[in-house]
């Protein structure tokens, strides 16, 4: 079988529940990461809660990657129930190759009309004449096949993803996963992967890991000890891995009973000098507002990391998109100034996760951190993802002689804190205006006094270059946030010279706004294009609210549902009429 | 019922009357001074000097008693131990008997009440102890109580009478 | 308990501002009691925090010489969740009004019953919003016409908060008068030393939108009996309850709840070992 | 005594509680009310609940007043407890007249410092002469008198004031009255009001009322038979004024137990076809954002009325502040269009409220409606508000044959709703996305055409001329909404030719933004104030976001704490460099 | 009560969309017993709405062919309140789970027994939260390992919604088992008969996160005795409650809570008198 080789290949593996879509794409990433290779895994599910139909899609890679490819090269179907469910949201074409079981029955009619490179192996059949053989394992088998995934590493990731199943499900497993590689000999050539440009054990490290894992790492990076939560999709693993990871550092998560809870825990537990952090979706931030409001007015340093889903209500809480913008910068009541970030991609949740700890912490003040779905269900094969050792942290006051002002106006605005425990630095913490003391006032000066300082911290800040991510150069820019990133900065990649014309400018600090910077980087620009996974265009609105944008500016936004592709924006900007 | 030692009013000695003495002093001084800064608040500085003339007062008969032999340690526990709930033991106001618009004439005419609350208090214990010197020391502290008595009557009868209305305020509460 | 006398005075745990209450409010002998109880245990102000919500009755960590978060309407108990299972080290307080307690703070106040946190919850109980001028809260009586949303009454159940702390789990529950500041001051010192979630609800009346409160000094009896242990006989005595007897009515022994967090036993590293690809 | 007379008066009354400043300024400006003067009266307490200092502010004018005037002719104190604390608000100068009793001790620094017109009475003395006599009373008829009221509707007014307390009290409080007549002849001549311009009783009905009584009335008024309300100042006034009236018209109040279950019985009580609202301030709309999602996408018509005030957080309850612009626009989770008004004047909220009914009714959505402590709570004396006769309202379904699709794609972009009770018309509201047929889906084109629908209804209807009040022309325009339009109108029409020069755009429509009609609106301009009430600018923001804004432009914006009077906008534009 | 029959077939009380409902849950049960009841009683299908929160068992609505409304987490109670108290002549039914009802939802729940709004309250008892994938829910024991938040058990005392259900003020209180759809069926036609609020909780299992729970059909038994109306009686009963029994534990007796619009009396002119000046 002679192959020509590809950068990335993307693979479709679908069926109804029970067919073990998801662990053979578990296993299938596993391997392809033990070889050295890059890649990533997302999911989708029809709407019943067990034995529905579902959808694994992995991408694997000779570099990193951080969206789905332009076109998926492989659909395997280990039946057809409910296909055509999925068939919007995958990207298949006449130069797909599609894999099914005779006994599955008949093509459907959409995968017949793609005119795609139509291959029947009877995996049911091979797995059928092992005993406790399993259908999926024979098509891993071929699956490994198509990739190139040396067969070793296939047999150690499969028996390291069988184990739990026992020694029995591994022998048979095994076993499966032997007849499917054999069987795959009668496919035609597909372009396996050109090899991994540095193998997994060549000194740097790779780690396999989603972005709500990596949020919840970054959150205990930064020194997160206390959490609080609700469980709501996308957000709950965030909380999950917390609940057995933080007692481990001498830490703890309490499930609350609801999201109003769960806020108000995390402010006492900061307001007792323990950084802490909690993690929602959409609907429980809602909630959430009024108490975040009270640490912007109390001045006490929290995290929320908002794990976005379609919107609006409950809207679909198993997609993308990046909607709660609006509500994140602007959903507090009065003039409230906060943090709000946005991880770059899933690997980047750690970094932004840990930063929005150390931002929250110095300029005691609430952090939200704006994840989505995307970022945090999706698993990567990554290099190991960065993490800084920040000096500072929050300014606490260590003694106290006479009289200590909670709210002292000082030049950087932030102000000393006092942790219960220490001797004379009693204060009462409140959300009614106050005086430097903490006294309530009604007073206009006090008012101003202390408005000015809770925004004066926030802009008078040195954040550095981490504000946003910046790359290439030329006079066309585009200019996004979050998750979309992945997709432009794959787009750029791609196209020829379009590094050295287009300059990708991905904000990872959404506010305070920082205007000048932007100047800055658009330095030279004649259009911009601003692009986003939304109805409305919230972050088109809020850039034209918060900066000024030269020449001429287009908006690309998009509904969640499906997700963004770098052929979606390479037609975008290549139709920008010049 | 939180009677000293709940053992009713039967006291076994003159240091036990005199931290008894002490404590119900010293519960009405605080009150009293507590008082005068609701009223200071609340724009009332006439009863607010009133009551820290009172807490002031107060204060002195602590001193009186002290020097009778009254031992500080010993009163704040017997203090501790009050619940001056109890009808006919403190000689200290309720909070809930003042008003924002209350005049010198109510407070003193309080006052008078807790005072002679304050001797029928003396009285009792003296009649239930067995204990000579008690007995004394408890005829000794009525008798102290009732100057306190007759002096604020004397204050009362020169001060005018409130209206019927006195506690009408024309204008709603604030809101807060 | 025994007083000692090196230690601070009830008037040093107070922090000089004067409060805003009407002359007359229960809340102040409620503060009073505090400073008390807190004399009498010989804590130090800084280990001591005071939390509350958003009412007349939840000013009063201000006016307390201790730590203290005045936070927002309803969400005072989280907070003091939050606080104490991050600070075991502190003695935390929550105090604050009926319509923050049981109206808009209902659950919380349900679930940490049921948590059973090592905090203790003093409410100021009027029957009444205070601090909005004058409507129902739940524990308003259903004939109350003065209720300036409720014209005509509220005409439903009110709500019963020493039976709703049973019922979900309080391991420490008591009634109070503000008229007794120091009968008071001894139950709250009771629930402080009292491991789990206490809860103290104390009738303070409400001089300016209940004035008829006043009796209430004339009502309140101490409860007949001793406290109990058991759950249905306390519920019995509930149910029997005329509203106005003090005193300790139940003393749980439920272990309280402290996920403390242990010391740490692994570096962050080890955490992370869970992402790492296998080199094979 | 000759006097000069003036077009408008405005007197400060102060003293601590029970001296009676609030019952006093209300009989003045009913007096002036009967004597076919407009006014208004406003009122700033201290932190206590009772027996706290006090301040009322009356205006009284020959035409009708929106705000308070430049500077404050009369101070007069019943004592002089805690003045200090008002003087912020206040603009007293060395024109004023200070009246204050010699009982009152030594006039404050402050006060002696304004070397202002000082004048003494004795009124409490005055009043102690008169058996059960106050001395507000007497104070009352001196104002009377210096203002140039007619006796005879000064006793009328009292009469009525004083009733509920009896005829003793009536007796000895026009006894105290006269003696407040007769020494007023001692003062200096003040220059009184002139007469007004049409009295009463000319046919022209005049109203006494407050915002916030305004804002129910046009409640009721569009329609509204069911609210629901967790007491928050200064919101109250609307439910209790409520909870009286709607028995009255066949409806009905409820006292929820928070937020979360008012906003959500007002959804339920719409649902089955009744209209409905709620009110309250910052942090119960910051508590309501999740469930009036749920309303944007479960189309449900409800409205809220939002009386805003100084923030963030619990902040200062009882101060004016245009600060909920963003949570009310922005606050929702998801992409949630809906209406966001804002009243313009004390007497609009009647309108803007019934307006805010009638447009959530015709597009099934819920509406903000924008009212601020100034508005809710200042008493004006006014010309009977407008209000309208809607003709249209809720689009309902009358009969089904056949499916019915609630959510179907019309092209209004609004779908007949079945009520609860119509055969054949049973559906299933439902906050997850969802088909026409309100079957949930997570499919994208759903999604999208739902998305479409939901901003498409609102985009698409006529809302008229009413989305903005615009006066003037010229070069120069000021753009603002709600509370601060008083104010400015008032400094134009002071401001001689300033009229025909400035334009003033007051927009009561926020959201949807309505771009071309403000460009239409701008024809012409060369430069723009935006003028609001916070400290970060929102509304200058929200205008940049959504709007285009010719030429230079300009944000004044001051946070919340002193009302905006008229000079402080004509120094701002005066000094503006041309 | 007798079946008449003219009236509709349970069956044509569905909506015909398939749930989503693992096979196995107990849900499936409940949705029939619900069908059963309108028959029973039979009301027209646009009569009858049913309000839910989230939740898999929150998703009924859909299934039903009558009005319904899918609202938020916890917020079932209030929206159906103002539904009924707006619109009396609908029969309204709540439906959803032990964490929508008492986790997020706890406050509305003892707000909506006080109240006493004629409602029927049902919910369907899993012990977890099903749709968000297997946490602890108010009402899981302390001890069960499996829930994703609480490794280690949760440690606090579960919910116990009868209980609540009674000190609240709930006016008829039943505990049912979704393996009974016939005996379910019968109560909830009780309850929705029964003035004021009804509460009916349902043993439901989750198959998927609490397989264990499969059993529970072996361990629910009808309760030993009559209903009382004395709540001391249904509250010692309850204390000693199994957590297995079914069948109506209260009925009480208290009016319900209707303030029902009256016919318009006034026009809103007669509203607007007060504003006006007097003319003198
Ligand atoms: C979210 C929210 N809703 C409403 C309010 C208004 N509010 C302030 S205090 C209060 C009730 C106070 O009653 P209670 O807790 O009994 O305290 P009291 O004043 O009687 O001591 C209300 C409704 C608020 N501050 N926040
Ligand atoms: C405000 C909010 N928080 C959290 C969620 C996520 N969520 C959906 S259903 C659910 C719990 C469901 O448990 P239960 O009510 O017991 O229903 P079950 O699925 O067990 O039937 C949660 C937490 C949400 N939708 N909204
Ligand atoms: S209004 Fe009532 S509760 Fe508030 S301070 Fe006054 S008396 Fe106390
Ligand atoms: S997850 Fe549990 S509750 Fe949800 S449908 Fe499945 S069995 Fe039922
Ligand atoms: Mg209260
Ligand atoms: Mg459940």
């Amino acid at each position: 079988m002679t192959r020509q080789l590809r950068q990335s290949v993307s693979i479709i593996i679908a069926g109804s529940g029970g067919s073990g879509v998801m662990s053979t794409g578990t296993m299938l990433l596993d391997a392809a990461a033990r070889a050295g290779w890059y890649g990533l895994m997302t999911r989708s599910y029809g709407p019943q809660i067990r034995g529905g139909e579902a959808m694994a899609m992995i991408r694997l890679a000779a570099r990193p990657v951080e969206c789905p490819a332009d076109r998926d090269d492989v659909l395997l179907a280990l039946d057809w129930r409910n296909i055509e469910r999925f068939l919007p949201e995958v990207a298949l074409s006449a130069d797909s190759l599609i894999v099914s079981d005779p006994k599955a029955g008949d093509v459907p009619e959409a995968i017949e009309a793609l005119n795609a490179n139509q291959q029947q192996i009877p995996m049911t059949r091979l797995a059928k004449e092992i005993p406790g053989g399993r259908t999926n394992m024979v098509a891993l088998g071929v699956l490994a096949t198509l990739v190139g995934i040396p067969p070793a590493l296939m047999v150690a990731a499969a028996t390291q993803g069988l184990q739990k199943r026992g020694s029995k499900a591994v022998e048979a497993g095994l076993a499966g996963l032997g007849a499917g590689l054999d069987a795959a000999a009668q496919l035609p050539g597909l372009a396996g992967l050109t090899p991994p440009v540095a193998p997994a054990d060549a000194g740097n490290e790779r780690w396999s890991i989603t972005g709500n894992e990596a949020a919840a790492c970054g959150a205990v990076h930064g020194g997160i000890r206390y959490a609080a939560g609700y469980p709501i999709t996308p957000a709950t693993e965030i909380l999950e891995w917390l609940a057995s990871a933080l007692p481990r550092v001498g830490g703890v998560l309490v499930q609350a009973e609801d999201e109003l809870a769960s806020v108000t825990q995390i402010i006492g537990a900061s307001f007792g000098g323990v950084p802490a952090l909690t993690a929602t979706s959409g609907p429980g931030l809602a909630l959430m507002t009024e108490s975040i409001g009270l640490a912007v007015a109390a001045e006490v340093p929290i995290v929320v990391v908002d794990v976005m889903r379609g919107g609006p209500s409950t809207g679909i809480p198993t997609r993308s998109e990046q909607t709660d913008l609006n509500i994140a910068i602007h959903g507090l009541h009065g003039d409230a100034p906060h943090l709000v970030l946005a991880p770059l991609s899933v690997a980047d949740c750690l970094f932004t996760t840990q930063w929005a700890v150390h931002l929250a912490e110095s300029l005691q003040t609430p952090a939200i951190v704006l994840s989505d779905q995307f970022l945090g269900q999706t698993r990567v094969i990554a290099d190991r993802p960065v993490s800084v050792e920040f000096k500072t942290g929050r300014n606490t006051v260590s003694g106290v002689n006479g009289e200590y002002n909670r709210y002292a106006l000082t030049d950087s605005s932030v102000s000393p804190m006092a942790i219960p425990g220490l001797a004379g630095g009693q204060y009462t913490a409140d959300g009614l205006e106050h005086s430097e003391r903490g006294v309530p006032s009604t007073s206009a000066c006090d008012h101003t006094a202390q408005l000015d300082k809770r925004l004066g911290k926030l802009e008078q800040y040195d954040y550095g270059d981490d504000w946003a991510e910046i790359e290439g150069e030329g006079s066309t820019a585009i200019v996004t946030w979050g998750s979309t990133t992945g997709a432009i900065r794959e787009a750029l990649e791609q196209s020829g010279d379009w590094q050295s014309k287009i300059r990708l400018i991905a904000i990872r600090l959404l506010a305070p706004a920082r205007p000048q910077h932007l100047a800055a980087a658009l330095e030279g620009v004649e259009r911009i294009l601003v692009v986003e996974q939304s109805h409305s265009g919230q972050f088109h609105e809020y850039l034209r609210a918060r900066y000024d944008l030269p020449g001429e500016v287009k908006s690309f936004s998009q509904s969640g549902g499906a997700t963004l592709r770098p052929d979606t924006l390479r037609d975008e900007i290549g139709s920008w009429s010049r | 019922m939180h009677r000293p030692d709940d053992k009713g009013l039967i006291i076994g000695s003159t240091d036990e009357l005199l931290a008894h003495a002490m404590a119900i002093e010293m519960e009405a001084a605080e009150r009293y001074e507590e008082l005068a800064d609701q009223m200071e608040m609340h724009n009332n500085p006439e009863v607010a000097e009133l009551f820290s003339k009172l807490a002031e007062i107060e204060g002195k008969h602590i001193q009186q008693v002290r020097d009778l032999g009254g031992d500080d340690e010993l009163s704040l526990k017997t203090r501790w131990k009050y619940g001056w709930a109890e009808p006919g033991v403190s000689e200290a106001p309720d909070y809930e008997d003042v008003h924002y618009l209350m005049q010198p004439y109510h407070a003193v005419s309080l006052a008078l009440r807790a005072e002679r609350r304050a001797v029928s208090f003396f009285v009792e214990v003296g009649e239930q102890s067995e204990d000579e010197e008690v007995v004394a020391m408890a005829a000794r502290l009525a008798q102290d109580e009732r100057n306190h008595v007759t002096l604020l009557e004397e204050w009362l009868n020169i001060l005018p009478e409130p209206d019927e209305d006195w506690a009408d305020d024309p204008d709603p509460p604030a809101e807060g | 308990m025994d007083v000692e006398t090196t230690q601070l005075a009830p008037k040093q745990y107070k922090s000089g501002l004067k409060p805003v209450w009407c002359p007359g409010c229960g809340d102040f002998g409620v503060l009073s009691s505090i400073t008390r109880a807190l004399s009498v245990l010989g804590l130090r102000r800084e280990e001591v925090a005071v939390i509350s919500g958003i009412g007349c009755s939840s000013r009063i960590p201000a006016y307390l010489d201790v730590y203290g978060f005045h936070a927002v309407h309803g969400r005072a108990l989280p907070l003091a969740t939050g606080l104490k299972i991050a600070r075991p080290d502190l003695t935390v307080l929550v105090a604050g009004g009926d319509g923050d307690g049981f109206s808009i703070g209902g659950n919380h106040f349900m679930h940490a019953c049921r948590r059973n946190t090592d905090l203790t919850y003093i409410v100021m109980d009027n029957q009444v919003y205070g601090m909005t001028k004058g409507q129902a809260s739940p524990t308003t009586d259903p004939d109350w016409e003065a209720g300036k949303l409720t014209p005509g009454g509220t005409g439903i159940n009110p709500f019963q908060p020493l039976v709703i702390a049973l019922a979900s789990g309080a391991n420490f529950i008591a009634r109070c008068s503000s008229s007794d500041p120091n009968g008071t001051a001894q139950t709250i010192v009771e629930a402080i030393q009292h491991p789990g979630f206490s809860f103290v609800q104390i009738l303070s009346p409400c001089v300016t939108f209940r004035p008829e409160q006043r009796q209430w000094k004339n009502l309140v009896h101490p409860a007949p009996v001793e406290p109990t242990d058991d759950p249905a006989r306390a519920a019995r005595r509930l149910l029997t309850d005329d509203a106005y007897f003090t005193g300790v009515l139940y003393l749980g022994q439920r272990a309280p709840n402290e996920p403390v967090p242990k010391q740490s036993r692994d570096g962050i590293a080890a955490l992370e070992e869970e992402f790492k690809v296998a080199s094979t």
